[in-house]
């Protein structure tokens, strides 16, 4: 709850913003981008630090940035090969997450400065508290603005189960779908995390 | 007039900072003074335009024909970053007065998404050389427009906001404002 | 520390200023949305008085709304002066009086928060009644769709509406003439939200406003000669008459925009002639939107209020070198000039695909076309055989609509689709049916395009 | 947008005369200036017009006993600009001895300029408008063409400019010609309000004689006796930084009075013509008084109510003062204000402020950026918040009743200071 709290790289850093408006459309895609975050960070994190006496200082930003893009290619691959819809609807935003600063700033921040075992448990933290504020703002997002709630549908090529529920609301602000919509829930989110917060530190 | 309208919609109503969400971090980041905020937004432009060129004819004219267009995204980096790497070399050495007032934006565009966001829409829509030379210019154009008018509203903002909303959240709540009126001009 | 003497012009003075240019429109609101209707039936003595009750639940909605946030924070002394009800009541008079009051609650509620979000009263930086507004649009589209604007005994859509319905350009006969003559848009008794029609009384009121240094007039003034002169450009291009500047002047609650509206000190350039500068900017901008969507004041009231840090620091430098503002002079005669003739080029034909048409079905043998196709009616789909023989029309069946008895009666009553017939060549020129405007226009959009489709 | 102020209670149409105080306290202060040599010991006896203290550095201007009688004390004293300031306690025998005889010119023009500047050097005139500018430095090695004489009381209540023109006319053109004479400059302008109408026509009667100068009447608003305004409304000329620019001299009516005592008769500034006005004086008046008359004196002698404010000035550019107050030869007025009962709310951006300003300044937004958390120097430079002239239009016209001008004098500073 603490390091959550403290540490979350969207409410707390706002780092990593672009996905996090742009595929929280549906609770999947969100919760979705944020493995996948997961996933391209903890390579990423494990890589750096396996190599981080052998580079200088002075190359580090672009070796590290080929590098995530390289994990960003696999993981582009993958998704595309097993589940093709997913690719589509996460669309540019999947290759982006190669300057996504979460991932570039654990890799300079932490990775490039510890031993492998601490940065894969960085990676976990941040990764997992990432995964979770998406899962938050696409709930929140999905299920008031589109008044659905989608928790399998695009991945169903690889597991094979759908769930999706429809009309769970009696009503719905078909505001916070729109582009606008993404603004706002993450400034009420945030606004919520930090009351909160600070709640939490004064005790 | 395919052109126009792909200009007047690539500023307004497609937005990329408003509706596509690229280039969030220097929006949120560095655009509390308006100073700052031209300055990144002339930064943002003349690298966009560069790589754009440049990864666009890579992508038809080598990626293609080997058939290696996966390897898109790892490459488009890799030139945006030589790109603003020898941008910088260059202002450094040629235009002394230019590099005071832009040389501590031009590191960070390696890493804003709006660079590589517009490089890799650019090839995704599949545009012609011209189209990809409008969208580009005009997306550019209306980073940099909402990033000076943001700034300006932000170097506004009254202290009285309620405590919980400070910093980051009023933030995103006038984006968002923005974004609704953005959308409303169709 | 001085000065020990202080002009008696007080916020409070001129918010109540504001509240008596007020209540001549609200009370006219009653007139036209109450009484007007009570006279033909329509509804009951308590209806009278409905256009009062609606401003007032909006004004409470909002003030109430406040009174609780400041209790919450323990700051009243402060909500003397946040003057909380404005939102609501500026929202209540922008929105159509067939609104529900949920709509209109909902609404108060995002004006009044997006006001308290920034600081409160004097921090906000967009116009609350007008977040409130386009809130409402964005979320409860349906509101603003025709029948909401039921005025009179008859349902007509919106002068603006309607002219984005037969085109951007219209004649006299199709923009002014379904609601009176021009002196009927003047006075207000065309249909439109509460208070956006009644442009003598907006006039008025803002005479009274500006001798009581309570707006900034120099927004009014130039807001409205912007849109005179792009307007009154666009004419002499496309060679009409007078009559089309004036509409644009008169309709589409402009003129109440841009007295009160566009003129909420907080939200609005502070210098003179970011003043100026904002009033033009609006005229152009509500002019290109007028002709792309169908609605421009609030949009572009909202749009200026986003650039007003920018034109008042243009404006303070202007006061000491007045070349600052040279830029902006050419950037907005280039605006002008460019809107005048791209809109006048731009006569707008019927969108391409009319979103409220279908083609069910569609038969061809020979020279005889059958369509079978339904167009959006006041009520609901109307369904409809074509029959085209040799590129003519030859006859038209109604086979089922959703229309009220009376409407579809006074149509048929009418002989309105022998009309059409006839006058098939130039269906745009064939007249609607009073007391059945919707339900007549659908049909001869119907019709319309059925031919389109066809040719 | 002028702004017209004139809603108060004016004052009777005569002098009244109060030269008999028991004690004197002459304030050591020249302009802002308090840097300065005291001349005189305790419980030595000084002459009326006697020096009895020299302004240190390069604007040497002595300052001269109002009375004549014995030093008592130096105390600290309430002084025009509200600050405490050291004084010269004088206790006063009633004889106003001279130390020397007074010596009656007949022909005031047959000054050489030399002799004229050190005239004026000799016997302490400064400006008398307000800043209490040494007046010499205005004409010493000037090619000014034009004097401009500033008989424009536009701060609300005051009028002791006003009476004084009515009562010594005569003598004020007299001056005005030989000042011309002297210096050799080419024409003066009288500056009076158009609404003055009374002043108008004493001036008319006289002014005939004398060719080189000429009446100007301008509009009744607030501020039209601001230097700057008064130039542009009598000449339609602009300048930079200083008159000089533009080859003029402007000095206040009263100043030019205290040239002519000092030409006529070698008399050095002792006394001056004060406005005693405001709600708390039962009926406002002109008092004649001499230098470093404690106020508390005068006040005793007029009908006052309680629960006022003291002004040391005008209500608009006034200072709130203790009655501990000496007058000195630069207050024009003092004056009993009911409090303002006026709280402060929020701005709302009305522009008001940025309309009155007579110096082109937007003092909403140096407000603004003044007050934000971390101020930005450099935007606060574009705002040139220096050339403010502190008249308080921007406090008086806000309808949220905030101090807009001390926002700006705090932005003033902050300019200054961080170059």
């Amino acid at each position: 709850m603490k390091s959550f709290l403290k540490d979350n790289p969207i409410f707390a850093l706002s780092l990593g913003l672009c996905s996090a408006l742009a595929v929280t459309t549906t609770f999947e895609k969100a919760y979705m981008m944020g493995l996948s975050v997961l996933f391209v960070l903890l390579f990423s994190n494990i890589f750096v630090s396996l190599i981080r006496k052998h580079v200088s200082t002075s190359i580090q930003i672009p070796v590290f940035i080929l590098i995530i893009g390289t994990f960003v290619t696999i993981l582009s691959l993958l998704l595309e090969r097993f589940m093709p819809s997913l690719y589509d609807s996460l669309g540019v935003y999947l290759s982006l997450i190669t300057v996504n600063c979460i991932v570039l700033g654990r890799a300079l921040a932490f990775a490039s400065k510890n031993s492998v075992g601490k940065s894969i448990a960085d990676a976990f933290k941040i990764g997992i508290g990432y995964t979770i504020a998406m899962m938050l703002i696409g709930l929140v997002r999905e299920l008031f603005g589109s008044n659905t709630l989608t928790f399998m549908n695009d991945i169903s090529a690889l597991t094979g189960y759908r769930l999706v529920f429809k009309n769970v609301l009696p009503f719905s602000l078909s505001i916070l779908a729109t582009p606008a919509g993404a603004f706002i829930t993450i400034g009420i989110l945030t606004a919520i995390f930090n009351f909160i917060r600070s709640k939490y530190e004064s005790n | 007039m395919n052109l126009i309208n792909l200009f007047v919609s690539g500023v307004l109503s497609e937005n990329i900072v408003l509706t596509k969400f690229l280039g969030i971090c220097p929006f949120m980041g560095t655009s509390n003074k308006t100073k700052d905020a031209i300055g990144m937004s002339l930064a943002v432009t003349i690298v966009t335009t560069l790589s754009s060129i440049i990864t666009y004819l890579l992508y038809n004219y080598v990626l293609v024909p080997t058939n290696s267009v996966y390897l898109k995204t790892i490459m488009f980096i890799f030139v945006i970053a030589c790109m603003v790497q020898i941008l910088l070399i260059i202002i450094k050495n040629k235009f002394k007065k230019l590099y005071q007032s832009l040389g501590i934006y031009l590191p960070l565009i390696t890493t804003n998404c709006a660079v590589l966001g517009i490089t890799l829409l650019n090839v995704n829509s599949g545009y012609s050389f011209m189209q990809m030379l409008v969208y580009t210019l005009s997306s550019c154009l209306g980073f940099s427009i909402v990033l000076c008018i943001f700034s300006s509203i932000r170097e506004n903002l009254s202290e009285d906001i309620p405590k919980s909303f400070k910093g980051y959240p009023i933030a995103f709540i006038t984006a968002g404002i923005m974004a609704l009126i953005f959308g409303r001009l169709i | 520390m001085g000065p020990f003497i202080k002009s008696s012009n007080k916020t409070s003075r001129m918010m109540f200023n504001l509240l008596i240019a007020l209540t001549p429109i609200i009370l006219f609101t009653v007139y036209k949305h109450g009484y007007i209707p009570y006279t033909h039936g329509q509804v009951d003595v308590f209806g009278i008085f409905y256009p009062l009750l609606f401003v007032l639940i909006g004004s409470l909605t909002t003030f109430i709304i406040e009174l609780l946030y400041y209790l919450i924070i323990k700051r009243t002394d402060e909500f003397k002066t946040s003057y909380g009800f404005f939102p609501g009541l500026f929202l209540a008079l922008i929105l159509p009086i067939k609104t529900p009051i949920y709509v209109l609650l909902v609404g108060c509620l995002v004006a009044s928060l997006s006001k308290i979000v920034f600081g409160g009263f004097g921090r906000n930086i967009f116009n609350p009644a007008l977040i409130g507004y386009i809130f409402v649009v964005a979320t409860f589209s349906f509101v603003f769709s025709t029948s909401y604007y039921e005025v009179d005994t008859v349902s007509k859509a919106t002068p603006l509406t309607n002219a984005s319905m037969v085109s951007g350009i219209g004649t006299y006969d199709e923009l002014v003439k379904p609601y009176g003559d021009l002196l009927d848009f003047f006075i207000g008794t065309t249909p439109g939200s509460l208070a956006e029609t009644s442009t003598l009384l907006c006039l008025l009121a803002f005479i009274y406003l500006t001798c009581t240094k309570t707006i900034k007039w120099r927004i009014s003034l130039s807001y409205i000669s912007t849109v005179f002169l792009i307007t009154f450009g666009i004419s002499r291009l496309l060679g009409v008459g007078l009559y089309y500047p004036l509409f644009h002047i008169l309709s589409g609650g402009l003129v109440f925009g841009a007295v009160f509206m566009a003129t909420d000190p907080v939200t609005s350039a502070a210098t003179t002639t970011g003043q100026i500068f904002q009033g033009i900017l609006l005229g152009i901008l509500t002019c290109i939107l007028r002709f792309t969507t169908t609605e421009g004041v609030a949009t572009s009231i909202l749009i200026m209020n986003m650039f007003v840090f920018i034109l008042d620091k243009m404006g303070s430098r202007v006061r000491f070198n007045s070349y600052a503002c040279l830029p902006w002079v050419v950037l907005v005669c280039f605006m002008i000039i460019v809107s005048m003739f791209v809109l006048a080029s731009k006569k707008r034909v019927v969108a391409e695909k009319d979103p409220n048409f279908n083609i069910v079905n569609k038969e061809v043998t020979d020279n005889k076309t059958i369509y079978t196709a339904t167009q959006k009616g006041y009520g609901g789909n109307i369904k409809a055989d074509v029959v085209i023989e040799n590129g003519k029309i030859v006859s038209v069946e109604i086979i089922s609509h959703n229309e009220t008895k009376d409407r579809y009666q006074s149509v048929t009553d009418a002989n309105y689709i022998n009309k059409l017939i006839e006058g098939q060549d130039n269906l745009k020129n064939v007249d609607t049916v009073s007391g059945a405007t919707v339900t007549s226009t659908s049909l001869r959009k119907l019709l319309i395009n059925v031919m389109e489709d066809f040719h | 947008m002028k702004i017209k102020i004139d809603k108060h209670k004016l004052t009777d149409d005569k002098i009244m005369y109060y030269n008999k105080p028991e004690v004197v306290y002459i304030p050591l202060i020249s302009g802002n200036d308090t840097d300065i040599t005291i001349l005189v010991k305790k419980g030595e006896y000084v002459y009326k017009g006697g020096i009895i203290a020299k302004r240190k550095g390069d604007l040497r201007i002595p300052i001269y006993s109002s009375i004549s009688g014995i030093v008592l004390d130096f105390e600290e004293k309430t002084c025009f600009n509200g600050t405490k300031v050291k004084c010269v306690a004088i206790k006063n025998d009633f004889k106003e001895a001279m130390d020397k005889k007074l010596t009656i010119k007949k022909n005031i023009n047959k000054y050489t300029k030399e002799e004229f500047i050190s005239i004026l050097k000799d016997s302490g005139i400064i400006g008398l408008g307000g800043a209490g500018f040494p007046t010499y430095i205005k004409y010493e090695g000037t090619k000014a063409k034009t004097l401009i004489v500033n008989a424009v009381e536009c701060e609300p209540y005051i009028t002791a400019d006003d009476i004084l023109a009515k009562k010594r006319c005569e003598e004020i053109l007299e001056t005005i010609d030989a000042i011309l004479e002297i210096n050799g400059m080419e024409k003066a302008i009288i500056v009076i309000k158009e609404n003055n109408v009374e002043l108008k026509n004493i001036f008319d009667d006289y002014i005939g004689t004398y060719l080189k100068i000429s009446l100007k009447t301008v509009k009744n608003y607030y501020p039209a006796g601001w230097e700057r305004n008064l130039i542009k409304d009598a000449t339609g000329l602009e300048y930079d930084r200083l008159p000089l620019e533009v080859g003029v001299i402007v000095n206040n009516i009263s100043t030019i009075y205290a040239i002519y005592d000092a030409l006529k008769y070698g008399k050095p500034l002792s006394e001056r013509i004060v406005t005693f006005s405001g709600e708390g004086i039962k009926n406002p008046t002109n008092i004649l008084v001499k230098v470093g008359t404690p106020v508390k004196d005068i006040l005793s002698q007029l009908k006052i109510e309680d629960d006022h404010i003291l002004i040391s000035g005008g209500p608009m550019m006034g200072i709130k003062v203790d009655n501990d107050l000496v007058l000195s030869a630069n207050q024009n007025s003092i004056l009993l204000l009911k409090p303002l009962n006026c709280k402060e709310t929020q701005c709302i951006r009305c522009g008001k402020c940025i309309e009155v300003c007579p110096a082109k300044l937007s003092p909403v937004l140096i407000m603004k950026a003044v007050n934000s958390k971390n101020v930005d120097i450099e935007q606060l430079r574009k705002l040139h918040p220096e050339k403010c002239i502190e008249c308080g239009l921007c406090s008086y016209i806000c309808p949220a009743c905030i101090s807009i001008r001390d926002a700006i004098t705090k932005a003033k500073k902050m300019v200054k200071e961080v170059k």
